[in-house]
């Protein structure tokens, strides 16, 4: 008697959670296209400022422009963010006191695309980073490109020797954060603000930038799907 | 002749810098411990007898220091600072005798003395607040420090104690602070002026400064134990008895009647409160509190427990002397603050001898002490009698003003009151006397039992002191002269 | 309605249809899923409206912000990740209890 | 233009010092306390700098200047919210050196902490300097993110089930916020502060980013109703953490609030303030209420920061109001007391962990012989509890002061008789604590097993608690620091 109580209340409770957060979102959602459907067409000064700009930013690609030179600060603090996630899923099970390793065999299939995928999309991976400058493209999708493939390759069961875990692979996760960071610093010791590029140099500076950047993001985001394996209960 | 002068400062660093010191001693570092705390009872008096010379002299000390924007933290010594800083300063080295001796041998003494220090910092604070924000913060500050003292002995009931004693006094700063902030939005300004700061504001705020002064007394009131307001007093005397001593005589209820006076002076202005009429239902409760507290104190058979009765009724001729609106009564008021911090500590230091030495707590085991303890007795003795108001003790001086101050001001029933008063004093002293000195003893002492000096001495001159106060009253430097002097600024100024 | 803005409706479509199940799903994966369908939403919201200016002249700036954004939520979404694992690891459930019992042992 | 080049150095240092403790996991404990060490140098001069030249600094980024690059911005209130970080943080700092080291903390948590902490700060620095919507986007995210894991750090059940339900609050909260953003920029065409006041009006969409970006920042600083993910959280992480995030993290998203409202919302605001002050007063009331029904001393302290919270949101009500005084003076009051509670509940949490390190259980009813044998920290608890309480003389009691008299000059009866009873309720909860510490019963007979706590975790403590307390003796040079570059004035009057 009791327990069909509590289920139905519990029922009851589950039903008013649903109908009162439904009237919630809904409300919510004809608020925000309401506002959205009365948006003034707005004016185009700052795209023209990005455009005029554009030059002295290195790149000739407007987002690569705006992601590393313009609102390059975003970007670094971004992908502290990513380093920061990695650390915590560190910090919650490191590496090295990963469950061991009762995988599967890999099937022959992912096995012989991994070999035959991994240099096209190295390949590609550099083409992206370099394209970046002029054309979509860029450390990001580069980055990604290249977790896509340590994911592949960690699916096919192939670990990284354990003594290249250590402060090896801790720098390459860095890197990106390292370099970026330097080459914002030397504003300074061209007595500019912080972040400041020199306008010819800074084709060059962005290149380096997202090359190291492709590195760190590629690696942490491998590294952060190898930490993300079920692993059994201690 | 006003001097911006460190001196006041430094009379509240005295105490305040040697209780955080204390703190920090190991617990049986005695030697160390007893020499901060009496040289820095000895330099406190040394510094305020320096300045009552001087301001005998036309002197008037004052600090500034920039606090709030627009109000700043004052500390002054006006005369009615002079006679509360020095009651305390006096009574502090007394008590610290006393208390050097009481607690011989029991743990927590670093933690005691330290709080024991803070509380008479906060109280020298109270009492030469410039303004009303800078007696706010000493006086919460005295809240906070009396709260270790009185759980001191960390018993079931020392807690009991602490919450019922937190959950008055905490009760009665927020409304202490909620007048003080109400006042400041209303004027402006918060720094104490004789005769007042508050009369020139429109009559349309009379209400409002009406509810502003009911805020505030309430707020003093809790401390000053009138009632209802009091409860929490007789439950503090769980305390150890130097600490019941501080509270009753030094400290705290002082500081509650003493912040009454405040706000009657130089707050609102005694003119001004009596047009306002607030003055006239302020009697009537310090008329009520008087008979009360002695109607209560008749029936209590544990020693400390009637004296705290006693205590509240006693504290309340301080605020009937100033309510009465007249310079008589006020000077009756006044040196009551005094007179009563002599008498009472008396009482206490003698009831923390009597269960000290004899392991007594109670009237009905008085029977004979007087002759086990006969030096005791006397000081408890000259005490008692002055409470009653005999000639030419203490007590008899601060009545027979107060008598005088409602003929004056035409309030004949408060005479009625005043004897009443007396005749219940009588009634519940006397017994006490008559047991310890003229009844047999019901079993014979085993051995004879004896009271160290530390114990001794300082309720023996307490006692002196309230006897030497009542038959030199006439005399210069005297509490009687100086509350006359305090008056005069009060009320012949122009 | 121009197309900018059916693409903003429908970021505020995928908003709300996220929060919905944020609130009424318990299972702790689902609502990191309900997390991303509605940084997705805000993401489609940024980027669709890019293109809502004169001439329709595509803004730069809101595509760099996208692109940060979706760094950001992978990095949450990562984390989230391994501490579910860690609870489920724990306790055996995936679910999140109430406020009052979590103490309970 | 020295002084906003020491600002941007306030987030790169501990960046740097993350990326460095990350690298050298070994040494990260004297990595993360050098940059503590640091960081407080480099804020010691830059206030020396702001107060001999008062202004209000603008540093472009990348030499773009808004509306293209983004802004750093610095006026006294950044300065003071800054300063509250950093000396925060440098105590948590000092404690966690300690914390970290001591047993059954291992080398691979205290390498993790430092990071996360060091990026934590970072991203407070940086929200706190910030004049760009999108940057304080993320900046907020990597002080979300950065939380959350510190909260996992502790690694129990408790912790990681409080750790995720905060993160999924806290990212429905950057969604939101990021939402709200998202609209603003296309109604506006620019997400720079400075140049937004100036053109923004009262349009739906506008409308429609106030609604998002208040209530997303509400969840972050879980104002009452939205406080449900914060007590468990604070009151399940390792104590430095739990210092962390009370003092600082909920903070910050009350402080970017703040701004917005002084900066962007104030004209175009409807029902809100009152609003705000509505749940803020039911916050003070229900925090406390709930404090004082616990029995753990961590949650009892959670709940506190709840109710304490509910404090600053009284400000958006006293100061909507026309006479300058008296809003410069309740905004001086919230920000006061913000300063205090930081300093004041970071000393708490930390004397609350010395004491579950020192007895292994934190149950408030079992504290008699412990909190004697721990003086020190007890000083702290109780000096920290002083300012909570908001009686003087303590930081807190200059804030109530200030928020108080706003609110009786108003004549708004109500939130002063909410602003003190939450002062006797606080009274209630702390003394509830302190009042076990003066018991002498049977000291000898329970000792238990208990651990030796470094001197320098209690030292640290009570030195927080005193700073909380020394706030109240001498409070107007901060309250003049608050008031550079006016930040508390609405319409920018000639710069």
């Amino acid at each position: 008697m009791q327990i069909k109580n509590v289920t139905r209340s519990e029922k009851l409770h589950k039903l008013a959670l649903t109908i009162f957060s439904a009237i919630l979102v809904i409300c919510v959602a004809i608020g925000l296209m309401i506002s959205v459907s009365f948006l003034p067409v707005r004016d185009a000064e700052l795209i023209e400022i990005v455009s005029t700009q554009l030059p002295a930013s290195g790149v000739s690609h407007p987002v690569t422009a705006v992601l590393l030179n313009f609102r390059g600060y975003d970007t670094l603090l971004e992908m502290a963010v990513l380093l920061l996630a990695l650390i915590g899923t560190w910090s919650l099970a490191p590496l090295d006191v990963q469950a061991d390793d009762t995988r599967h065999s890999p099937g022959e299939m992912l096995d012989s695309l991994t070999r035959l995928l991994t240099p096209i999309i190295v390949l590609v991976a550099g083409y992206l980073l370099w394209a970046g400058a002029h054309a979509p493209g860029g450390a990001f999708q580069a980055g990604a490109l290249l977790a896509s493939l340590g994911v592949m390759i960690q699916l096919t069961g192939w670990k990284l020797p354990i003594e290249l875990t250590g402060i090896y692979l801790r720098f390459i996760h860095v890197c990106g954060l390292v370099v970026f960071l330097l080459v914002a610093a030397s504003g300074w010791f061209n007595s500019a603000p912080f972040f400041s590029l020199p306008p010819d140099l800074a084709g060059i500076l962005i290149l380096l930038i997202e090359t190291f950047a492709m590195l760190s993001i590629g690696l942490t985001l491998a590294t952060l799907f190898l930490l993300g394996r079920p692993h059994s209960t201690p | 002749m006003i001097t911006q002068s460190w001196l006041p400062l430094l009379v509240l660093l005295t105490s305040l810098l040697s209780g955080l010191i204390i703190f920090t001693l190991p617990e049986n570092n005695v030697r160390t411990r007893t020499t901060l705390n009496l040289l820095a009872a000895f330099s406190k008096i040394g510094l305020v007898s320096w300045m009552i010379w001087h301001i005998y002299q036309g002197q008037h000390y004052q600090i500034h220091i920039q606090f709030l924007p627009n109000i700043d933290f004052i500390l002054q010594m006006d005369p009615l600072a002079v006679m509360f800083v020095s009651l305390s300063a006096v009574l502090w080295l007394v008590t610290t005798f006393y208390a050097i001796g009481y607690l011989e041998g029991s743990p927590h003494r670093s933690r005691f003395f330290g709080f024991f220090s803070l509380c008479v910092a906060a109280t020298s604070g109270v009492a030469m607040a410039g303004n009303l924000l800078t007696f706010l913060i000493c006086y919460e500050l005295l809240t906070l420090a009396a709260y270790p003292l009185i759980v001191h002995r960390g018993t079931e009931a020392a807690r009991k104690a602490g919450r019922t004693y937190l959950i008055y006094t905490i009760g009665g700063g927020v409304s202490l602070l909620t007048g003080t902030v109400w006042l400041y939005t209303l004027t402006g300004t918060l720094d104490f002026t004789p005769q007042g700061f508050v009369q020139q504001l429109s009559p349309a705020l009379h209400p409002q400064l009406t509810i502003i002064f009911m805020l505030l007394i309430m707020g003093l009131g809790v401390k000053a134990a009138l009632v209802p307001l009091h409860g929490w007093l007789p439950q503090a005397m769980v305390a150890p008895a130097p600490v019941s001593a501080l509270l009753h005589a030094v400290a705290v209820v002082k500081a509650g009647a003493f912040g009454i006076v405040r706000v009657l002076y130089d707050v609102y202005g005694i003119d001004f409160s009596a047009t306002l009429g607030v003055t006239a239902p302020l009697v009537m409760l310090a008329a009520i509190t008087i008979i009360y507290g002695s109607l209560r104190a008749l029936t209590q058979d544990n020693l400390k427990r009637r004296l705290a009765f006693s205590t509240v009724s006693q504290v309340s001729y301080i605020t009937l002397g100033v309510a009465l609106a007249g310079p008589i009564g006020a000077i009756g008021g006044l040196v009551h603050l005094v007179h009563q911090g002599l008498m009472k500590i008396t009482l206490f230091f003698c009831a923390g001898n009597l269960a000290e030495t004899l392991g007594i707590h109670k009237i009905s085991e008085m029977k004979g002490v007087g002759r086990r303890m006969p030096l005791t007795m006397t000081a408890f003795t000259l005490a008692a009698l002055g409470m009653i108001g005999v000639p030419p003790i203490a007590g008899f001086i601060s009545k027979w003003y107060l008598g005088m101050g409602a003929l004056q001001s035409g309030l004949t029933w408060v005479i009625g009151v005043l004897l009443i008063s007396t005749l219940l004093n009588a009634a519940y002293f006397l017994p006490i006397l008559y047991t310890a000195w003229f009844d047999r003893p019901d079993t014979e002492p085993i051995a004879h039992p004896k009271t160290s000096r530390l114990l001794l001495w300082p309720p023996l001159i307490t006692a002196l002191l309230s006897l030497a106060a009542g038959l030199f009253a006439a005399l210069p430097y005297t509490p009687l002269e100086w509350a006359r002097f305090i008056v005069d600024l009060e009320f012949l100024q122009p | 309605m121009t197309i900018a803005i059916l693409y903003a409706s429908t970021g505020i479509g995928l908003f709300s249809l996220g929060l919905y199940a944020l609130i009424v799903l318990t299972h702790l994966l689902r609502k990191l899923l309900a997390i991303n369908v509605m940084s997705c939403g805000v993401f489609l919201v940024l980027a669709g409206l890019a293109a809502h200016t004169p001439n329709a002249i595509v803004d730069p700036i809101p595509h760099a912000m996208v692109i940060t954004g979706i760094v950001v939520a992978i990095a949450a979404t990562a984390l989230g990740l391994s501490i579910l694992l860690r609870i489920h690891a724990l306790t055996g459930r995936v679910h999140l209890p109430g406020v009052d019992e979590q103490f309970d042992d | 233009m020295i002084t906003p080049d020491l600002g941007i150095t306030l987030v790169v240092l501990p960046l740097t010092g993350a990326l460095l403790a990350f690298l050298i996991r070994k040494h990260a404990h004297w990595i993360g306390l050098g940059t503590a060490l640091a960081v407080s140098l480099i804020l010691a001069s830059l206030l020396t700098d702001l107060v001999t030249s008062p202004g209000d600094y603008y540093y472009t980024l990348g030499g773009w200047g808004a509306p293209l690059g983004i802004e750093l911005h610095l006026d006294g209130l950044s300065a003071f919210m800054l300063m509250a970080s950093v000396v925060t943080g440098l105590g948590v700092s000092l404690y966690a050196f300690s914390y970290f080291r001591i047993p059954p903390q291992d080398n691979g948590k205290s390498a993790a902490f430092w990071s996360l902490w060091l990026f934590l700060w970072a991203g407070l620095n940086a929200l706190f300097l910030s004049a760009d919507l999108f940057n304080l986007y993320v900046t907020l995210e990597l002080i979300g993110l950065s939380a959350v894991a510190l909260t996992a750090l502790a690694g129990s059940r408790d912790a990681l089930i409080s750790a995720i339900r905060y993160l999924l609050t806290s990212l429905l909260g950057s969604l939101c916020y990021l939402l709200g953003i998202a609209l603003l920029y296309h109604t506006y065409a620019t997400v720079d502060l400075t140049l937004l006041s100036g053109r923004i009006t009262a349009q739906p969409s506008t409308q429609a980013a106030l609604a998002l970006i208040t209530a997303g920042l509400l969840l972050k600083s879980a104002l009452f109703p939205l406080h449900f993910w914060l007590p468990p959280a604070h009151g399940s992480a390792a104590a430095p953490v739990s210092a962390l995030l009370s003092a600082l993290v909920v903070k910050a998203s009350f402080y970017l609030l703040a701004r917005l409202w002084l900066e962007l919302f104030h004209p175009i605001h409807n029902l809100m303030p009152d609003l705000l002050g509505w749940f803020g007063a039911a916050a003070i009331i229900w925090g406390s209420l709930l404090a004082l029904r616990q029995i753990r001393l961590k949650l009892l302290i959670a709940y506190s920061t709840v109710a304490q919270l509910g404090y600053f949101f009284l400000v958006f009500p006293l100061a909507d109001n026309q006479s300058d005084e008296m809003l410069v003076g309740a905004w001086q009051g919230a920000f006061y007391m913000l300063l205090a509670h930081a300093f004041a509940k970071s000393a708490m949490f930390l004397a609350a962990g010395n004491i579950q390190l020192f007895s292994g259980h934190d149950r408030i009813l079992e504290f008699d012989h412990i909190a004697q044998r721990l003086p020190l920290t007890l000083a702290a608890f109780s000096l920290a509890g002083v300012s909570i309480m908001g009686l003087p003389p303590s930081g807190g009691f200059t804030g109530k002061w200030l928020l108080l008299e706003a609110a009786i000059a108003q004549e708004r009866w109500g939130y002063a008789i909410i602003i003190l009873m939450g002062g006797l309720l606080a009274a209630g909860y702390v003394f509830k604590v302190i009042g076990h510490a003066f018991t002498q019963a049977q000291t000898e007979s329970f000792i238990s097993e208990t651990r030796t706590i470094p001197a320098m975790m209690q030292w640290v403590a009570l030195a927080l608690a005193l700073v909380s307390i020394l706030l109240g003796c001498y409070p107007a040079p901060l309250l003049e620091l608050l008031t550079i570059g006016n930040p508390f004035n609405f319409f920018h009057p000639g710069s």
